[in-house]
């Protein structure tokens, strides 16, 4: 009787978050159709490119506690290795999404051994480090394979043979927003796994997590190697779009920038990331009207979000919904 | 030998500049355990009003207190114009966030950041402006066969001196312990009497205080300033404060000297394109080895 | 005294110093198996200092320890849950932005095993696991009368509640060995009293445990062997009505006491 | 409660958006201008937008185009990225009442940019990209009024070098995409006419304040020639800080690099004497055009452009405006053709304008100045 009544609670719950979810999916779907403005389709677009970077990012600094400020830095390795590939050896982009990924994760996990070690804000420190790293080298043209400034350029777009290709605002539109609608699947159950709890344990309380078994300096430095792969999907999708990648698209300000998301979302919540991107990605662009004024704006747009709700616009909620759930489906799927 | 010493010589005043402007970033840390990302704009503002005095106001500044009270004048409007931005800063952007944690903060000090700079770019104009010649000159010396600026000798005394300063005023007098005991933990040292407010005032008036006057003799020293360049000296300075040790004061000082000693030697004999990336790995390298920087004390966590 | 196999712990000649202080000095323990041992001593002796070094906080300067035989050396703090050995610590370390239920899982962390590709697919069998981490949670929430407040966030439960959770957590993952230092500090002398009949009632489950406490009249009520440590020695052990006799404890420790008073 | 805040937030937001899509149908003709107001190269932005509405004002004076229509400015920010630059190209091309566009300063900003405005058939010209390969990917609706690099780097190997009789240059770059442009094409020019030794050829950071070592660095190769490719700024101080190290060489600056704030920077003590490879500074035209931009210039804006791309922009004005009055139409098609066949030597700001079938304009002249004691300008070599 207990258990019953609790998962009826369960199941209502559920319920009412499932039509807000069904709701914000169609309203995304059905966008570009409503909306016939390939401006506005475009910065719905990098919208999506915030997001993803902004999930990514949220694995290690939201669900880790990890203070990374260099976090373009992986989505460079990824757009220039689909860059560079592409352009050299014609390998189709949509095959070097999983090689981006692999190849910023692989980076990060080189780069990240040996201080991962390193506490709140020498760590951050270092990732700046590493982000400049990262720009400078390509800013020199490193065996003549980065193009030094001008960048690579020429990239093709990604499709499947001649049946699809992906070249207008609103196929590039569906494109993002379906592979950000796969990492959210995938990073939900993640947030719901051992291996997500592991996470948060590591960002409460290292010296418990600890001596609970979790072994700290593994999930850290697994953060870091999705977090990076998903930036380096990101970073190959970034370019794919622009068919050009230059140094001045992955500075230090950027990364800020994918700081701030995380935290005017709130730490560690996917809905939360995508209200801090939408924020990053469309003031900008509404204060265009105010001409050199719209990043004074912003400056203060910032200061005052964080002034109202400085424990981000949609904090993660804890408690029954996500425990609950996965009991439920795990019984569904014992019958 | 002669070019071993002019790059030492240079390494050391681009270093007392970063020196000067990570001591507000370390007191600040200190105490608040906040990154100020604004910090480097508080150098540029200050760079800025020096400018404006000397050049803007060149018949009053030069004419009635000479060149070198003129100077001196700029450095003083300097100081206490970013001092009140500072103090500004930190009751609107981060007096009502900080109490919700650190993190929020960070946001905060980005936005009030780009507010500042981008207030500067529409004051000022978005052009680069120079001190120029006619208040800031030039007295080139030779001595032993080396090329010296004396406006170089001056402005490293002067940053030495501003530094033995704040040395002593924290280290030795009764004050200074107070910061220092706030540091070590604010709840117990505000238990104990001390005026926790106060210090945060005396902070961030002194910290961007100290940071415009350096601003001022950037200025004075290379001339050019422009509204950006704040973001730059401050990640330089930033560094600085990690690679000395952050939240103690010696330990900015003698990691601003080091930062811009290791640019010259690197510039000179790795590569002048490369150069930040040596900074940067030496930095990692120094972090991996000491993870709490040079001069910082290991962290004993109470278990 | 007992047989050599049924020592669970040992610790030979353990030494930890920081820079000039000698933390911990030659100090040798035996722990019992299926007995509550402890180790009491004022503070500053060095008590929680020979955990940290027991649970790998520490690496030992000196001497060596063994657990169930198997030395154990160079290991990483969560490697030594997995041999068995929870603790739990002196200022109360939960996760407190999370739930209790789970704060509890944790403790099962390290018993399940299942990786990244399992979660994000929900492998039959890392929804199993899930159940069964569950369940355990569940089960040691109930266990220390805290099912009711599953939902809660681990911060916003009563002081007494979070050492429950804590002892939750520990118990989770089902040890061998149960490390509590200073379990009764900040308690009432009721909760204390609850506690010290919930902890003789574990016992019950196969399991050992080793406390720590500066006050000694807490622990003589349950302990079944009482170590005194003072200035990172050991000054004697025995039953606790022989140290409560015994008359270098007395003078080191009661007198020291009164003079700190 | 939370998630109907979101609701009304997200409802706000594409509302503004709408908003300011759909702006009232206007009845002038609109011509887009792609700059950056913001970001460090926000001084090329604010100059080159007020060019443009000075040449605008010439335009619309002397009675706009197609029998009165005026010409009207509708400028979008692009800060000097990429991505900014791809946005404020789309959201150009989404305005249907704007004709073509004048975009922008910076290769690798431009480049994107042109591709969304190939892709949706916009005129576009650039005024601030000399990329050499700008214009070698035969995109039909690319346009440019300023000249390409590689012309200004045979100029300084077959023309600069011989003038000074020069043995040893030294080339110095900011590694940004213009100044290595021009500095690799001097290169392989110098190479290519053998009129020089190269001693000397590596980058600097732009935006720092002390290049004293590189500088200590170029002493030991001792030149008799300096050729720096990069900005003003950080020109400025480079020739100062040469000076004071005891560098004597020649100084010879790219076509960013000298200007009044160059002047201003190093000094007049050490700006006098250095000299420019220099397309057209607006201070030495003299054509009626350019005297009348001049003299509309300073009325508003009190003084001049201190670089020469700005005035690239307010030549593309006149240039699409010219174009669109004479082939009577606002089609890019049309209006491509017009550009490309039928606009000869078309008397423009900066001298008579053509383009050929690349979209690169034909006629620039590139001239070496000579910065005099008074801080003026004159010309010494063409």
């Amino acid at each position: 009787m207990m258990v019953n009544s609790e998962n009826r609670k369960a199941n209502k719950f559920n319920t009412k978050g499932n039509w807000f979810v069904i709701i914000v999916i169609v309203s995304f779907l059905l966008f570009p159709l409503v909306i016939k403005n390939d401006y506005i389709i475009d910065v719905a677009f990098f919208f999506g490119i915030y997001t993803l970077l902004g999930l990514s990012l949220n694995i290690v600094l939201g669900e880790v506690g990890l203070f990374d400020l260099g976090h373009m830095g992986f989505a460079a390795i990824g757009a220039y290795t689909t860059a560079i590939l592409n352009t050299t050896f014609g390998i189709p982009v949509l095959v070097l999404i999983p090689v981006s990924a692999i190849a910023a994760a692989i980076f990060a996990y080189l780069v990240c051994s040996p201080i991962i070690h390193l506490k709140g804000d020498y760590l951050c420190i270092v990732t700046i480090g590493m982000g400049e790293i990262i720009r400078l080298t390509l800013l020199n043209n490193p065996f003549g394979l980065t193009g030094g400034p001008n960048g690579v350029f020429g990239i093709c777009f990604p499709s499947i043979g001649n049946l699809l290709v992906i070249d207008s605002c609103v196929k590039f539109y569906y494109y993002i927003w379906i592979i950000i609608g796969l990492t959210v699947i995938a990073l939900i159950r993640l947030q719901n796994s051992r291996i997500g709890r592991a996470w948060n344990y590591v960002r409460e309380d290292v010296i418990a997590a600890e001596a609970s078994g979790i072994d700290v300096r593994y999930y850290k430095l697994l953060a870091f190697v999705i977090g990076a792969a998903l930036a380096g999907v990101a970073g190959n999708i970034y370019a794919t779009k622009l068919m050009i990648v230059s140094p001045e698209s992955f500075t230090f300000m950027e990364s800020c920038l994918l700081f701030c998301i995380v935290l005017i979302g709130g730490m560690g919540s996917i809905p939360g990331v995508f209200i801090g991107a939408a924020a990053i990605s469309f003031f900008p662009e509404i204060f265009q009207a105010f001409a050199q004024y719209r990043m004074l704006i912003f400056g203060a747009v910032m200061v005052i979000m964080m002034m109202f709700r400085p424990g981000g616009a949609w904090p993660r909620q804890r408690g029954k919904i996500q425990t609950e759930s996965i009991i439920i489906r795990a019984e569904k799927s014992e019958i | 030998m002669k070019l071993i010493v002019e790059q030492l010589l240079n390494g050391l005043t681009i270093g007392s500049f970063y020196s000067l402007i990570a001591l507000g970033y370390s007191m600040v840390y200190g105490v608040m355990k906040l990154i100020n990302f604004a910090h480097g704009d508080f150098f540029t503002f200050g760079s800025y009003l020096g400018y404006t005095l000397l050049v803007m106001g060149t018949a009053f500044a030069t004419s009635t207190l000479g060149v070198w009270g003129g100077m001196i004048a700029a450095m003083l409007v300097a100081a206490i114009g970013s001092g009140t931005l500072g103090i500004l800063v930190e009751r609107i952007a981060y007096r009502p966030i900080y109490p919700t944690g650190r993190l929020p903060a960070v946001v905060s000090a980005l936005g009030a950041s780009i507010f500042i700079q981008n207030s500067i770019m529409v004051i000022w104009g978005a052009r680069p402006h120079a001190y120029t010649s006619e208040v800031v000159p030039d007295y080139i010396m030779n001595i032993f066969g080396l090329r010296i600026n004396l406006l170089q000798i001056i402005i490293l005394a002067l940053s030495f001196f501003l530094m033995g300063v704040l040395y002593y005023v924290i280290q030795k007098t009764t004050f200074g312990a107070a910061i220092r005991a706030s540091a070590l933990d604010r709840e117990t040292a505000a238990l104990m009497g001390i005026n926790i407010k106060l210090i945060i005032f005396f902070i961030f008036a002194l910290g961007p205080a100290l940071g415009g006057t350096a601003g001022v003799m950037v200025g004075i020293y290379y001339r050019k300033i422009s509204f950006i360049m704040g973001w730059n000296y401050g990640l330089k300075a930033f560094t600085a404060t990690i690679l000395g040790g952050i939240g103690n004061i010696h330990g900015a000082m003698i990691g601003g000297l080091i930062l811009g000693v290791l640019e010259m030697l690197g510039s000179t004999y790795v590569s002048t394109a490369y150069k930040d990336v040596f900074v940067f790995l030496v930095l990692i390298l120094v972090l991996i080895f000491r993870p709490t920087g040079i001069l910082g004390e290991k962290i004993a966590e109470k278990v | 005294m007992t047989e050599k196999n049924d020592i669970i712990l040992e610790t030979k000649k353990l030494t930890k110093r920081f820079g000039g202080l000698i933390a911990v000095n030659q100090f040798d323990l035996e722990v019992t198996r299926g007995k509550i041992s402890s180790i009491i001593g004022p503070n500053g002796a060095g008590k929680t200092t020979v955990f940290n070094v027991i649970t790998s906080i520490y690496q030992p300067d000196d001497g060596e320890y063994y657990f169930k035989g198997e030395k154990l050396f160079g290991l990483k703090p969560h490697q030594i849950l997995t041999k068995g050995i929870a603790r739990t610590f002196q200022n109360i370390r939960l996760f407190p932005n999370m739930t209790c239920l789970e704060n509890v899982m944790a403790g099962q962390h390290a018993r399940s095993d299942s990786g990244i590709w399992h979660s994000i697919f929900r492998a039959p069998s890392q929804m199993k696991e899930e159940k069964k981490i569950r369940e355990i949670a569940e089960m040691r929430l109930e266990q220390v009368g805290l099912s009711g407040y599953k939902h809660e966030l681990a911060k916003n439960i009563a002081y007494g509640s979070q050492r429950m959770l804590e002892i939750a957590r520990a118990l989770a993952s089902n040890p061998s060995l149960l490390i509590l230092d200073e379990p009764s500090s900040g308690l009432n002398d009721k909760e204390t009293e609850d506690l010290m009949g919930f902890l003789d009632n574990l016992l019950i489950d196969d399991l050992t445990l080793l406390l720590i406490e500066h006050d000694m009249n807490v622990v003589m009520g349950i302990s079944d062997w009482v170590t005194v440590m003072d200035e990172g020695k050991k000054i004697a052990e025995g039953k606790p009505k022989e140290i409560y006799h015994n008359p270098t404890v007395i003078e080191a420790y009661l007198g020291k006491e009164e003079e700190e008073d | 409660m939370n998630r109907i805040k979101l609701i009304l937030i997200v409802i706000v937001i594409l509302s503004v958006c709408l908003s300011i899509n759909v702006l009232a149908q206007q009845a002038p003709i609109v011509i887009g201008l792609q700059t950056p107001l913001t970001g460090s190269e926000a001084i090329e932005g604010e100059m080159a937008s007020r060019s443009v509405e000075t040449a605008a004002r010439m335009v619309n004076e002397k009675g706009g185009v197609l029998g009165g229509r005026m010409i009207k400015i509708e400028v979008v920010d692009d800060a000097c990225q990429p991505r900014a630059g791809a946005l404020a190209a789309m959201k150009l091309v989404s305005m249907r009442e704007v004709v073509a566009s004048i975009s922008t300063y910076g290769s690798s900003v431009t480049q994107p940019a042109s591709d969304i405005y190939e892709k949706f058939k916009k005129v576009n010209i650039a005024y601030g990209a000399t990329g050499t390969g700008l214009s070698e990917r035969g995109l039909k609706y690319f346009f440019r009024t300023c000249g390409r690099t590689d012309t200004q780097g045979i100029f300084f190997a077959e023309e600069v070098v011989p003038y000074f009789g020069a043995k040893k240059v030294a080339i110095m770059h900011d590694n940004t995409s213009f100044a290595l442009g021009l500095a690799e094409e001097t290169r392989n020019a110098l190479l290519a006419a053998k009129t020089a030794d190269l001693v000397y050829f590596d980058a600097i950071t732009p935006g720092e304040s002390d290049y004293t070592v590189p500088l200590t660095k170029l002493r030991e190769t001792n030149p008799d020639l300096f050729y720096f490719t990069g900005y003003f700024p950080e020109a400025g101080l480079i020739v100062r800080q040469a000076r004071q190290i005891g560098i004597d060489a020649t100084f010879v600056g790219g076509d960013a690099a000298i200007n009044e704030d160059f002047k201003r920077i190093a000094g007049l003590e050490y700006a006098a004497g250095c000299y420019q490879t220099q397309e057209a500074l607006i201070q030495h035209f003299t054509n009626p055009e350019a005297m009348e931009f001049k003299a509309k210039y300073q009325e508003v804006y009190g003084d001049l452009p201190s670089s020469p791309w700005p005035v690239y922009a307010a030549d593309a004005l006149m240039v699409l405006a010219e174009a669109i009055d004479k082939s009577g139409s606002t089609d890019s098609d049309v209006l491509v053709d017009y550009l490309k066949n039928k606009m000869v030597e078309y008397p423009s700001i900066t001298g008579p304008i053509g383009f050929d079938e690349k979209g690169d304009r034909v006629g620039t002249g590139i001239n070496l100045y000579k910065v005099n004691a008074d801080g003026s300008d004159s010309i010494v070599q063409r």
